[in-house]
């Protein structure tokens, strides 16, 4: 296999949550590339802020996108061609904010590909900014007096949302992370999964999530469950909330390859 | 007007079919061998209100509709009022009876409401009473009539060919002498076409497997159209959530190496802008359908207007090369579109087919032949190993691989980026490599303009002193303003990069320059890229098109000025 | 160098607060009655990489940074590496010798980094070091650095001043002889401010009560200085989800009566152009901040340039008024912001003030003193009756009314509407009135034409044959590059409308224009608006800035060309 | 009271829902002014699309903005002079689509206006393509051979976005609906209301909505049941499904007029 690395600097922070997002990620495409996923089928997608710098530390191919719209690029590449597999790397400002409404219609559509959530709560690249999920009272240059707003609760959002695999993962878990990752990639539909991504140079929320982080027994019977286990805080619970199967949308709109040459073409708009 | 164009114009509410009685009308005169221009005047509403339809029909192509009838059909009150003074010396107005509180003993009356409500049922509409009519004037051949109306109205077939009967019946009480008597011609070599038909069904010839979208008016029906086409054309159309998200989707399916485009006015356009120039970074050969309505913001949803020039000519923040051109006629939008297509893909750049609702949405019968446009060069053979997305090349163009495809191996790693980057596509930072990318994207501007002299970047019609320049569909207007006045008209079709080279010889020149906009952009662009100084300027800008004599009154008054 | 100029460069890790330090070294400066500019050069990452800061000092005004210094101050190896040639021949290299691999014996090397963490503890700093050399080396009152560093460092007092007792140790032990002793200085008059903190300021002064922004660099110090001046200036920051919520929000706000702004760079500005064009469809005084940095798409987030000259001048579809200013200084950043709120209020229509990361957050010694802009005209006293939100006027520009407020009565209906409307803001399709709307807005533009002459819309420095043309924050640099070789510069500090009267003289001339873009935008924008031929074009497009003797050299060159 | 009324000719379809939505509007307008609201301090803002009609047909101040925007510049206005009442009426397209964003975050933020949503489940004035809320197999221009995508659920959508009063009403129900647009429009906090507005052109469920709709008996007592009783399709429930006093935004950030001239204000920058 390829070697993942590329030899790229690498400018996270020292403890950097992103980091063992790095890790797992490499780990889920070693085993993927195992179980006979060519690396040329694997394509991936991000947008702009920290998490977005694992585009240039992964030896894969992919469109380092725009800000918030890495998941509308994301479609694009599936709809072109099906067959791949694609992956998408989105910032929690990124994705539920600037970019909210592709990551919902994705979720929507149940396109078949996955989103990876980097949830450090903040916007990490432009020094710490209130994200759609800095928890109220959290003070960055843009809140300096405290952000008022209630943050969105990913897990609950993209169940409402549709999307049809909705799993949670913590960045010091690179295993259980890696083995979410895998699932989610193998999943046909739409896979969201977030990650709990500390900053340390933000929101270092490292203890509080060694204390409280547990993983899940079993995957909830229903939704209802799923959302209360989803906004538990006491305990915040690590992986699959949802998974279903429904039709995807490649499939649906009955997608095929048009062979035609341009001669064949003009025939048939000539007939 | 002379008698050689005879012209028909339908009006009534929206929801009576008006505009599906033009289409049908002009498929029959047609069927005679005559050639039709269309336009549909409506407004943004579903039912009620006031639509017109016009169909001129000639016995050669007609660039324009006309203004002026030789037969009205008026479905109700308002459109008496509205069109009543349109009519021609010898032409007839029919209005509908059950609505015609305006109308004079000139006019022919008609109980068209009544009588589709006894074919149809209580929600009989009156469409077919217009097709009927007109077959009538024209002394249509009446199985000619049937046949068209089995095919046209197969929906409620036999509602329709009770009213058929029913309006025969009274009109031939009325005893009437018809105005023509055509009769069907051979199989025409010509089909009915809108423009927005056109550029959808060029960029399909050319390639095209997805289309992404959002609908507004007058870009909407490129969607519509291609919709229609999926299993027959397998084209895919994706209503996206949004402008944003139709664009940023065609560039994730360029880089999965399928030709794609997307479409909207000006209003969605100014959404796109962020992903346009992200086109320009990542060297996405983005192809984009822009059709204009006077703005600014929401302006004026179904009316026509040239006033984003220059905002197409400078979308996008940051420097990069792009393509603008915008035909000047029907079969210059199917021809257009997939040179477009090609050209982006040959440079890897975004380009824009500049149109505006008078094209779009106009519809005339065009004649798709042979002589259609050889394959483009390509650039898709890059060499075997050591993959580098933006390699530099002495074009500046770089090889294009493609994710999962044929033409990469496994150990291609295909990196798009949309900060400045590296051979490679890894993002830099660092001085030298900015200035190495920026350098490679000013060299594919070189080699862009090499590669659009390929094809035919200007225009000219006509003969005369008088020297005229407009772009877009004004052209259309112009070339049959020139039946009633001669005049030479220079049209630009590429307006970047801009044809130098094939209009040297007006340089510094004076000329009437003709455009949709209040304020004269486009005589300032020719101004600026040609010293070309304005005689007269003609603006319109209420929306609508010119009546052609209108026009070359005009243009003859200019020449004086 | 002329030794009246004595320059700083910090240079270490992002964290290890090389700004921070530059910023006190520039206070400490300004203290002993010095003239600064300060500039940071940073990436786009939170910790590590390599940051640096330089601060150049003088007795008179500076108008740039110097590239060669007097003291630099490598908190780490890289530093070293990247800046050690960057010394003048008399200049002092302290290094850290917990990290200098490639130090030299000409540098002198301090434990910066373990005596940081003797004094604070593991997480140990070493910005302060930076601050107690440069106060060594220009021989500063120790009272005056230990007051500094109290007020600075207040976080952590007590280790700050550890720090500076064991550091004070060491630098005693080496017994340096200081390059300058410079003494305090009564309270200086100007203080340390940005660029984007003076645009934040100027608007306020001209009433800014609210500030709609999404963050992006590097705009993004408006947001966070104004957010912080939450209670103290009653202006509230909203950091919107978008920038298209940012400018829309923006719009609703002006409706309802306050003066407010958007900021962003090219990439968030190309997402609110459909609002843009609102604000003109609706006459919204919207004030826009656009900082620039290299495109296109995400671009170099970090640096300046000026690519965005065009798109700023083209922004939105559809035609409508708009004004576009771009500060040539730092005095001007403040008047101008207040004068473009001015401006936009009393013509109702957008309004864009161009500025670059360099004159953005570049931070120099500036005196605000009084001669501030006098209240412009209003138009906020309409008749009492009978309102009308589009009432068409002699000048075009119509009285405004808010909702619920006193210059407002319960009779009142105020209506804003992204359609083509009557002059009572009701929706409107028809030819005429799209017309009038168009004339009206057609008015506004001469009107705004005349208002601007109210402004200074052209700076002239210097004297020489040679003529230099330049806009925004290139002016500086070469305000600076003056000082080595003489030539006259001509900033027009309006873009549009362009104060032709002003500069009629240099109709047709050759002049040198000097840009930092890849393509002779700003060049091409002259050679447009009055003629002016290149002699020759000064292009920069690395993202960083000019040293002004580099730039001086490159004109004495381009005279000779 | 002013008359509601601007003399501006209706071009909705004869039979179409919002004529129902004005009248409740109107019925609301008047009750509000009744209960000392001055019509002064009542503002509008609305969408591109049939719904959008309703700013030219109300005497009210106001803007009619851009495609999915409304809601946008309605908080813009909030945010300029918090006293005022702020109503938004929006399309499905505009609100849930092009506009999804903004939808989300005024009610995250829980700012205090109202936006009624004219759900007509399709794209009604751009000649019925299919929506965010059109039903799966829906047949409009964009989709004709059946749109392929999952509706959201607008009530439990705005829920999970923190709207802390939601509520549905039907055109056809004027006073109904009237009672619901004054209770959303004194709530404290963001208000919506889902209003089922039948399309005779392009999606008429008249029938459906007059079988099925049904008041609910009691506000649910918890997310959970709303959810339950928002999703129900056998009955559809009209009624309130959540109202809940929670931090207002603006007053979260304390917002104040700054009555300071322009000398004043240059003088505190001198100081
Ligand atoms: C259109 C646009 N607006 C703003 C920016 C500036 N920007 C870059 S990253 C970012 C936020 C990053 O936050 P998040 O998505 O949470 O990523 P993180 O850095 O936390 O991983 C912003 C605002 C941009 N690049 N583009
Ligand atoms: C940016 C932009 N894109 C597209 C349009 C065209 N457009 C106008 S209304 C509309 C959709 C209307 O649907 P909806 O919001 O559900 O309103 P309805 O007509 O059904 O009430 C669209 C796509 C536009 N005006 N602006
Ligand atoms: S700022 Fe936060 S998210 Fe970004 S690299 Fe540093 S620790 Fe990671
Ligand atoms: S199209 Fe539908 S929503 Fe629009 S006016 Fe007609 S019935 Fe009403
Ligand atoms: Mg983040
Ligand atoms: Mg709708």
């Amino acid at each position: 296999m390829r070697n993942l690395n590329t030899g790229k600097e690498n400018t996270w922070c020292v403890g950097c949550g992103n980091f063992g997002i790095l890790a797992a990620i490499k780990k889920s495409i070693t085993a993927l590339n195992e179980d006979n996923i060519p690396l040329a089928d694997i394509v991936i997608t991000c947008g702009i802020g920290c998490h977005g710098k694992i585009f240039d530390y992964l030896n894969l191919s992919g469109i380092y996108g725009l800000h918030g719209r890495a998941i509308a690029t994301a479609q694009g590449i599936k709809l072109a061609n099906p067959k791949l597999k694609v992956i998408s790397f989105g910032g929690d400002g990124d994705s539920l904010g600037e970019g909210l409404e592709h990551t919902l219609f994705a979720a929507k559509r149940n396109i078949d590909l996955t989103l990876i959530l980097h949830n450090n709560g903040n916007y990490g690249l432009t020094t710490g900014q209130a994200s759609p999920l800095s928890y109220m009272g959290y003070k960055g240059l843009s809140t300096p007096m405290g952000n008022v707003e209630t943050p969105f609760n990913p897990i609950t959002l993209l169940i409402e949302a549709g999307a049809t695999f909705v799993a949670r993962g913590y960045s010091a878990r690179i295993d259980h992370l890696s083995t979410l990752i895998q699932k989610a990639v193998q999943h046909k539909g739409f896979s969201f999964i977030e990650v709990l991504q500390p900053c340390v140079s933000y929101n270092n929320n490292y203890d509080l999530y060694n204390d409280r982080c547990s993983l899940l027994e079993n995957t909830p019977q229903d939704d209802e469950q799923a959302r209360h286990l989803a906004k538990a805080t006491e305990q915040i619970y690590l992986g699959v909330f949802k998974q279903e199967l429904k039709p995807e949308y490649c499939e649906s709109i009955k997608l095929q390859d048009n062979p035609q040459s341009r001669t064949e073409r003009m025939a048939q708009i000539l007939r | 007007m002379p008698t050689e164009v005879f012209s028909v114009m339908v009006g009534g509410k929206a929801g009576e079919g008006v505009k599906k009685a033009a289409q049908v009308i002009a498929h029959l005169a047609m069927a005679c061998g005559k050639h039709v221009f269309q336009e549909d005047d409506y407004q943004s509403l579903i039912k009620g209100g006031h639509n017109f339809s016009i169909v001129s029909i000639g016995d050669r192509p007609l660039w324009n509709s006309y203004k002026q009838h030789d037969l009205i059909i008026s479905f109700d009150d308002r459109s008496i009022r509205t069109h009543g003074l349109e009519l021609n010396p010898a032409g007839m107005h029919f209005c509908n009876a059950d609505d015609c509180a305006s109308a004079d003993d000139s006019m022919i009356r008609l109980p068209m409401t009544s009588l589709a409500r006894d074919s149809y049922g209580p929600n009989g509409n009156v469409s077919l009473a217009a097709v009927v009519i007109f077959s009538k004037v024209c002394g249509l051949d009446p199985d000619l009539l049937e046949r068209t109306i089995h095919k046209e109205f197969s929906r409620d077939a036999t509602g329709a060919i009770t009213y058929l009967k029913k309006l025969d019946f009274v009109l031939n009480q009325l005893d009437l002498s018809p105005l023509r008597s055509w009769h069907q011609a051979s199989e025409p070599e010509s089909k009915l076409f809108s423009g927005n038909q056109l550029i959808a069904l060029g960029a399909w010839a050319a390639g095209l497997d997805l289309y992404f979208s959002y609908p507004m008016t007058p870009a909407s029906s490129i969607l519509h159209y291609l919709a229609l086409k999926r299993d027959s054309h397998k084209v895919y159309s994706i209503h996206a959530e949004s402008e944003l998200a139709a664009a940023n989707m065609a560039i994730g399916a360029c880089f999965a190496g399928k030709r794609c485009a997307v479409g909207s006015s000006g209003g969605g356009f100014a959404l796109m802008q962020e992903a346009f120039s992200l086109a320009g970074m990542v060297e996405a050969p983005l192809l984009c359908f822009l059709s204009s309505r006077p703005g600014p913001a929401t302006g004026v949803s179904t009316y026509t207007a040239q006033e984003d020039l220059f905002f197409a000519l400078n979308q996008g923040h940051g420097e990069f090369p792009r393509i603008v051109a915008s035909p000047d006629s029907f079969e210059r939008a199917f021809t257009l579109a997939a040179e477009l297509m090609d050209l982006a893909w040959e440079i890897q750049t975004p380009a824009i087919l500049l149109t505006e609702k008078h094209l779009s949405e106009c519809a005339a019968n065009v004649h798709l032949d042979g002589h259609y446009l050889p394959d483009a060069p390509d650039s898709l053979n890059p060499k075997k190993e050591d993959y580098k997305r933006y390699a530099i090349t002495e074009s500046g163009v770089s090889p294009l691989k493609f994710p999962g495809c044929a033409n990469s191996t496994d150990a291609d790693v295909i990196k798009w980026n949309s900060h400045e980057h590296l051979e490679s596509g890894v993002r830099t930072d660092a001085a030298e490599q900015i200035v190495a990318m920026k350098n490679k994207r000013k060299l594919k501007a070189q080699s862009l303009s090499l590669a659009t002299k390929r094809y035919q970047r200007i225009a000219s019609y006509g003969e005369g002193t008088t020297l005229v320049f407009a772009y877009g569909s004004t052209a259309l207007e112009l070339r049959e303003a020139m039946k009633y006045h001669p005049f030479k008209l220079i049209v630009p079709i590429y307006l970047e990069p801009f044809p130098e080279e094939e209009l040297e010889a007006y340089r510094g020149k004076e000329a009437i320059i003709v455009e949709h906009a209040s304020q004269a952009n486009f005589a300032e662009f020719l101004r600026i890229k040609l010293g070309i100084k304005a005689k007269a300027n003609i603006l319109r800008y209420d929306g609508r098109s010119w009546d052609s004599i209108e026009l070359a009154k005009l243009i003859r008054e200019a020449e004086h000025a």
